[in-house]
């Protein structure tokens, strides 16, 4: 479904990833593990058009995207919820996720019955509908940003390290509406650092170090991979 | 590193200063420092143009002749954006590189900035400023070309006092020449009797709408308004005043002229009652009409004063150097300014300007207009 | 108590004026975070192609007014195209010296264009009308009516609409605009659009009260911008507060405390103010 | 050869050649705007320190420089005094209000900085053009004396005032030099990445700021002295922010926080203006255009500039010793190779 | 007592961040604080380093009052911290980032800038050996030549302790220091840690990575809302109902 063909990707003249391949197929969860900076928030960017590669191609559903713009790829159902949640503060939770839906502008009564779901999702961003995002915490914030995504309904959801700086309760509430999400139908795509509890939900996995990819397999294969459980699960 | 430089505006060689040449022509450089660029550069291309079309009248009609050897005069021009460290550069740089035994400047920043030098270098400033101190300071090579305008107080005062009363509110220009005008008519019109009853200044460079001054001096029922600065903006008060339900007259001090105040308004009824200096179109010297010809076919506009008096200076200057057989030595040149006025060829004279004061400046007869029943009619000035 | 009341008046009037301008300011600086100093030159621009537009080509003030709009407003776009983008990542000082950099220019082409002397735009809306002892001329009347339905249309553009949205959104977060789908390229060039159009339309409103003339722009910018801050920068009813807070000090303070320190009045003002308030009377929220 | 970009020898180009450029010329236009060039220097150094080092961009640079020229016009012409002493007298004036609006703006940061200081200039520029009686107002001063003699040393001609200049002017260059390589000047560094931090690691913030700003007044004030007794004639204009501007722009075209900056970027300027002369009226037509794409295209500056480019060199350099390391590294690992293939 | 607050509040707005919290840190011991997200956390170590003036309640730092001095001050008395997000000056070098951090320990001023003075340079040089020490505590050495801007995330995190133990601290805050640092690196940052308090050098951290703290703490204190519900040894804290509730969670530590 998306396919991420031996691209490289440059900052000035640094060479942040190269010759990467990632495969992803329609209702997976695939996780991208590795240290910071390994590369795996630029492999995100450049599939969501923010970065453009110098060598290599991203192809989605038979199709070229790494030419397109950043919005024009949301369009085509890729959407992502990127490091840093990029909320949009001063406005409410309520005009945050209309904005979501911003490709689907149109479509009032689509927006409607989205809206009612993430809301089922999380009642609590019901309640705060109204207040301005940048007023909420963390892991409301995170909240928002996977709700956001939800909007445009996607074909494939990206999500950058969702879980930093949460506390705990709230990462394991992540990850069953992440496994939730993914079980109505769309691909989902996750960096973390939480290795332990990402390999837990995901059919496959692709470890980054230095720009490159090292290792890649199943889940299974890298739980039991022990460089991969020294590095990333500890222990 | 730097050579060259300047814009020749008429023909002729830029090898500079008094080129003696081979045969019997050369080339006299003279400068013009003044803004060219920015928000005063209306008013400084307004003041080159009467500089450059004497030139070219001059050059016509063969150059300036030194013992039979001709000279042609080649302006050259730079802009220093009404600044006073720009003109001293620019100054520095005439006579240096064009080595120009005049510098033309209508600003009393940049006159100022060059006195501190003039002496030294040794070049003639022609000054287009009717500040009495660029002359009080004993500046021996500076030349005012602008009549002072004390003379014009007697005149306005009476005029006004007779035709609308003695109370009068002060809204001129906010600039320097405002200033000074104001200074000078307070006291005259308070010991004809009189009362300012308003007195603030309009900066035009900085307001948007005069409303707010314009009611706030109306509010003391003046009969006479004392309002200047450019003509347009003047005019843009005068119409103003008259929406506010003014009825009086207005004095017009002297940078602004009724005939450009015209062209805002519309027409002279608005203007009712004002009393300016005679617009130079309006004139009745004899050589005005072809002068302003010429000048409307060179530049599209009816000329004002700021054009007809550095006309009338370029050719004062010329002439004064044919008095002082020299083109070089500027010291000379100013000994034979008197001259230079007297040998003024008749169709130059568009102003009546007999002799110059031994402080340097030009002394004119001063020409005053009034609007009477629409019409602009002189007034007696003495 | 009558003068009071026309001061009120044209502090209104001034006042609109100023919040014209100054939204268009305060629209570009929540986007980009530039104070954009080539603003007054747009404003300038405006009034020249609307009195080209009337004296020219003999078009109807309105008429004319609209293809101001357009130009100035396509020459905001280009100015965004050619400079701005290209300096996004730059620090902000950068964007203020390339926009000192465009002022000059078009001054200069301006007064090459135009010329340099004053010139005035003549609106046909001259009448003058005497209320209750308070003066009126249409044409003021038409500036304050006029700022409020351009105010009343921006807010509805940008409350209720989803494009207007857009610019909201980016103004707040410019990539998370760019993840939901938002051509932000394209909102950025909508921005300066509505800025210069904004700035056409303030500009010919107030021109046929004043002139037209290539340093006409200053006049303006430097208010404007303390306006923006007064407001909060990037604030939008801090803009339209700021405006007509400024307007009433300058014809009040005028009129009570002194003509010739009317400016210093306003500066103190706002000194003041940011003592007080260090990130102004609204404070955008969020954001920068 | 091309360490000759480096900052430091630069700087001592430099002055080199400002020392002997009035033997190669004896041409007094380019005296008088060099040393005009000079003294613009000496306030974008005291801008430099302020807004290239602590990060605060002050818009009132204009105003201070004005307040240091009517200092000493006023002492000297209204007050009596004499030149030397009102030149003092006046640096201390401008520092000690440098001081008390310090105080009070540096409450703010960021963009309010640069605007309340915009604001703070623009009073400054009212006060002087309206206060009548005190600065002569928008008439401005004449008649201000030039440099008096220090024992046999006179300053009236163009090469002495240029010479006299000169020493203000590598005295400000010494001075900030030193500044920036002592602990000082890394206090200030550190103020510019995160007041936060600097607070949290034991500097106080407010004073060090409050110093820079001081210090960046008083050359301020000390250009505007320079100034006003170089010209000789001063009016309101010299505050106005076109004049802050100016400042600005030759910082910045120059490399703002270097140390060369404020001198390539105020020669540049100043002589492309004047060379642009020849276009009069449309001088800014191309004036403009350069500005904007020297920002556009040199971000940090020509100085910034030049650096970057001399660290690519230095980069590639490396990158080509380390290819030749790794060359002769394969080389000597093929050979060991070769010779254990031999043993074996 | 080494440092202690009593009843420490602050409200921002209608919002009471911290609420009546009475903490002690004791001595040589590696303190921890843990909490949902907003709980306070940050404002409280923002509070006792003299960043926000609380608004109410004291903190006592060996005896002293300290509660309305300025944060510089505080950190004179030996208190440093670093933050959630590190800032580094990223042009220069990691050592020009470090030498500044022992600034507060030197007098010079000024004129001695101008002049160059011995004690200038004098305290130059302490300042550049500090730096070099502490680099070499936290194992960055090798990179001390580096653009700060080159650096890993860790490396940067390490950086940042470095500058503030550059400060020749008594007690250290640090804010989330592991926050976004792999497993692996994270025993490195924590063994560091172990290495400071060996040295002498207290330390109080806020963390959510639980196996960390539950290895690493000597006492732990958790806040939520504002509020302290819970304070003790790792195995009380573990084990703590409210705690789970509010914060750990069922599967609590991984
Ligand atoms: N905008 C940028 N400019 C220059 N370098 C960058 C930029 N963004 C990232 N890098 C560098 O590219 C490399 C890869 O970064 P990236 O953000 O993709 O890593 P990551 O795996 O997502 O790490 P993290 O876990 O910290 O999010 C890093 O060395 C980083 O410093
Ligand atoms: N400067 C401030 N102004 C207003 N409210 C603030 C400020 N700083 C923090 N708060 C509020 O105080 C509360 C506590 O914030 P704090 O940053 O201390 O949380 P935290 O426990 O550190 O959370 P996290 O684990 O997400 O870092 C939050 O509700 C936050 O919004
Ligand atoms: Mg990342
Ligand atoms: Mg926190």
């Amino acid at each position: 479904m998306l396919k991420v063909d031996n691209i490289s990707v440059k900052y000035g003249s640094f060479v942040a990833i190269r010759d990467i391949n990632i495969e992803v197929n329609q209702g997976e969860i695939v996780v991208l593990l590795g240290a910071n900076g390994a590369g795996k928030s630029t492999t995100f960017n450049t599939i969501s058009g923010l970065n453009k590669p110098f060598q290599g191609e991203v192809i989605f559903e038979g199709k070229r995207i790494d030419k397109l713009t950043a919005d024009r790829i949301v369009k085509e159902g890729i959407v992502q919820c990127a490091e840093g949640r990029k909320l949009f503060p001063a406005m409410s939770v309520l005009e945050n996720l209309r904005m979501g839906a911003y490709v689907h502008r149109r479509n009032k009564g689509q927006i409607k019955q989205t809206m009612e779901h993430v809301f089922e999702l999380f009642p609590i961003l019901e309640q705060k509908k109204d207040d301005p995002a940048g007023s909420l915490s963390g892991g409301q914030q995170q909240m928002v940003a996977i709700g956001r995504a939800l909007m445009a309904k996607p074909k494939v959801m990206m999500l950058d390290e969702p879980s930093v700086g949460l506390a705990p309760l709230i990462v394991e509430q992540m990850f069953e509406v992440i496994q939730q999400i993914n079980k109505e139908g769309t691909t989902i795509v996750l960096a973390e650092q939480n290795a332990n509890a990402a390999l837990k939900i995901a059919t496959k996995g692709y470890v980054f170090e230095n720009g490159n990819v090292v290792v890649e397999g199943t889940s299974e294969e890298l739980f039991t991979n022990d460089s991969v459980r020294k590095a990333y699960i500890g222990a | 590193a730097c050579s060259g430089g300047g814009s020749e505006s008429t023909s002729g060689g830029d090898s500079g200063g008094s080129d003696s040449g081979s045969g019997g022509e050369g080339t006299v450089n003279v400068g013009y420092t003044g803004p060219l660029s920015g928000p005063a550069a209306f008013y400084g291309e307004r003041t080159l143009n009467g500089v450059k079309m004497a030139a070219e009248e001059i050059n016509e009609a063969g150059g300036i002749d030194i013992d039979g050897k001709k000279f042609k005069i080649n302006v050259v021009s730079l802009d220093d954006k009404y600044l006073p460290n720009e003109a001293g550069s620019n100054a520095k740089r005439l006579v240096q590189e064009n080595n120009t035994p005049i510098i033309f400047t209508p600003h009393s920043g940049g006159i100022f900035a060059l006195q501190v030098f003039n002496q030294v270098d040794n070049f003639l400033i022609g000054a287009y400023s009717s500040e009495p101190k660029i002359t009080e300071a004993g500046n021996e090579l500076t030349v005012r070309i602008p009549p002072r305008y004390d003379g014009y107080l007697a005149p306005f005062t009476t005029y006004q006092m007779e035709r609308f009363g003695k109370k009068i509110a002060f809204l001129p220009t906010a600039s320097q020449y405002g200033k000074d005008w104001a200074e000078a008519l307070e006291p005259y019109w308070e010991e004809q009797g009189g009362e300012v009853v308003y007195n603030s200044a309009i900066d035009f460079t900085k307001d948007t709408d005069f409303f707010t001054i314009i009611t706030n001096a109306l509010k003391e029922k003046p009969d006479v308004l004392f309002v200047g600065g450019a003509s347009e903006p003047t005019a843009k008060v005068v119409k103003q005043a008259r929406e506010l339900g003014f009825e009086g007259g207005f004095i017009i001090m002297d940078q602004a002229k009724l005939d450009e105040m015209k062209r805002v308004t519309g027409d002279y009824e608005m203007l009712e009652g004002s009393i300016g200096v005679m617009p130079l179109v309006d004139s009745d010297e004899a050589a005005v009409p072809d002068y302003v010809k010429k000048y409307n076919e060179k530049y599209g506009e009816d000329p004002g004063s700021e054009a007809g008096l550095n006309y009338i200076g370029m050719w004062a200057f010329a002439k004064a150097m044919e008095a002082a057989n020299s083109v070089d030595d500027p010291a000379k040149i100013r000994d034979h300014m008197q001259d230079g006025l007297d040998n003024l060829p008749d169709h130059v004279k568009i102003y009546d300007i007999p002799s110059i004061g031994d402080d340097g400046g030009f002394e004119s007869t001063l020409i005053v207009g009034a609007i009477e029943d629409g019409k602009v009619v002189p007034i007696p000035a003495e | 108590m009558d003068i009071l009341i026309q001061q009120l008046f044209n502090g209104l009037t001034l006042g609109s004026v100023y919040s014209l301008v100054a939204l268009g300011l305060t629209l570009v600086y929540g986007i980009l975070h530039i104070p954009n100093f080539a603003h007054g030159a747009l404003y300038m621009v405006g009034g020249y192609i609307t009195l080209t537009m009337m004296t020219q080509a003999g078009m109807n003030y309105w008429i004319a007014i609209v293809i101001s709009c357009i130009v100035v407003g396509g020459l905001a776009v280009l100015m965004e195209r050619l400079v701005f983008h290209p300096l996004r990542h730059a620090p902000a000082i950068h964007d203020k010296i390339a926009a000192i950099g465009i002022m000059l220019f078009l001054e200069a082409i301006v007064q090459f264009i135009w010329g340099a002397e004053y010139q005035t735009m003549t609106s046909p809306y001259g009448a003058v009308v005497n209320f209750a002892g308070v003066t009126l001329t249409m044409q003021r009347l038409l500036i304050i009516v006029a700022t409020v339905v351009v105010m009343a249309f921006l807010y509805f553009f940008l409350k209720k609409t989803f494009t207007g949205a857009t610019i909201i959104a980016m103004s707040q977060n410019r990539e998370g605009a760019n993840l939901v789908g938002i051509n932000t390229n394209r909102v950025a060039m909508l921005t300066f659009l509505i800025s210069g159009a904004l700035a056409a339309i303030a500009v010919s409103l107030a021109a046929p009260i004043n002139l037209v003339f290539p340093g006409m722009g200053h006049l303006v910018l430097t208010k404007a911008f303390v306006i923006i801050i007064l407001g909060g920068m990037g604030s939008i009813p801090g803009a339209i507060a700021g405006g007509y807070i400024l307007g009433f000090t300058e014809s009040l303070g005028a009129t009570y405390i002194s003509n010739d320190y009317k400016d210093l009045i306003a500066f103190v003002l706002l000194v003041l103010i940011l003592t007080i308030k260090p990130n102004g009377l609204f404070p955008a929220k969020g954001g920068h | 050869m091309a360490s000759i970009f480096k900052q430091r020898n630069m700087i001592a180009f430099f002055i080199l050649f400002a020392i002997v450029f009035p033997f190669i010329t004896n041409n007094n236009y380019m005296i008088h705007v060099m040393t005009l060039a000079f003294i613009w220097m000496i306030a974008v150094y005291g801008l430099n320190l302020l807004a290239g080092y602590t990060g605060y961009l002050s818009l009132a640079h204009a105003g201070f420089f004005a307040i240091g020229a009517y200092s000493l016009s006023l002492l000297t012409t209204k007050a009596g005094m004499s030149y030397w002493l009102a030149f003092v007298l006046a640096l201390i004036i401008t520092s000690l209000l440098g001081l008390v609006i310090g105080l009070i703006s540096l409450r703010t940061k960021e963009h309010f900085f640069a605007i309340y200081t915009l604001c703070v200039g623009y009073i400054i520029y009212l006060i002087i053009d309206k206060w009548d009686s005190l600065t002569g107002g928008i008439r401005g001063l004449i008649g201000i004396p030039g440099p008096a003699n220090i024992g046999p040393i006179t300053f009236n001609t163009p090469i002495s005032n240029y010479y006299l200049v000169l020493f203000f002017l590598l005295l400000t260059v010494l001075v900030m030099y030193r500044i920036v390589h002592s602990l000082t000047g890394r206090t200030f560094i550190a103020i510019r990445n995160s007041e936060d931090l600097a607070q949290t690691i034991g500097i106080s913030t407010m004073t060090n700021k409050l110093l820079v700003f001081v210090i960046s007044t008083f050359f301020a004030g000390l250009a505007g002295a320079l100034y006003a007794s170089f010209i000789r004639f001063i009016g309101p204009d010299i505050g106005y922010i076109n004049v802050t501007f100016d400042i600005l722009t030759y910082l910045i075209v120059g490399g703002i926080g270097t140390l060369s900056g404020p001198v390539v970027g105020t020669i540049i300027i100043v002589w492309v203006s004047q060379q642009l002369q020849f276009l009069q009226d449309y001088r800014m037509m191309i004036f403009g255009p350069i500005l904007t794409l020297l920002v556009i295209f040199y971000p940090r500056g020509i100085s910034g500039g030049i650096q970057d480019w001399n660290m690519k060199r230095k980069e590639k350099k490396r990158q080509e010793k380390q290819n030749i390391d790794k060359n002769q590294q394969m080389l000597s690992a093929q050979e060991t190779s070769a010779a254990a293939n031999k043993n074996g | 007592m080494f440092l202690e607050t009593k009843n420490l509040t602050k409200n921002f707005g209608g919002n009471t961040a911290v609420n009546n919290v009475d903490f002690a840190i004791e001595k040589g011991k590696i303190n921890a604080i843990i909490g949902p997200n907003g709980a306070g956390k940050s404002t409280f170590f923002n509070l006792i380093s003299g960043f926000h003036p609380p608004s109410s309640g004291q903190v006592i730092f060996k005896g002293q009052d300290i509660t309305k001095l300025p944060s510089n001050k505080i950190a004179e008395l030996g208190v440093a911290r670093t933050f959630q997000t590190t800032n580094l000056f990223d042009q220069a070098t990691v050592l020009d980032n470090v030498i500044v951090g022992h600034r507060l320990r030197t007098k010079s001023n000024l004129l001695d800038a101008i002049f160059r003075t011995k004690r200038l340079k004098q305290e130059e040089k302490q300042c550049r050996e500090k730096a070099i020490e502490v680099l070499d505590f936290v194992g960055l050495t090798d990179v001390s030549h580096k653009l700060a801007g080159s650096l890993s995330q860790e490396e940067k995190k390490r950086v940042a302790f470095a500058l503030g133990l550059a400060t020749d601290p008594e007690i250290i805050f640090l804010d989330e220091p592991a926050a976004g640092v792999n497993p692996d690196e994270t025993e490195g940052l924590a063994e560091l840690m172990v290495k400071m308090v060996q040295s002498g050098v207290t330390v109080c951290l806020i963390e959510h990575k639980m196996s960390m703290i539950m290895k690493l703490a000597d006492k732990i204190m958790v806040l939520n809302y504002g509020e302290k519900i819970a304070e003790g040894t790792p195995d009380e804290i573990k084990n703590n109902d409210a705690v789970i509730k509010a914060y750990l969670g069922g599967s609590a530590i991984a």
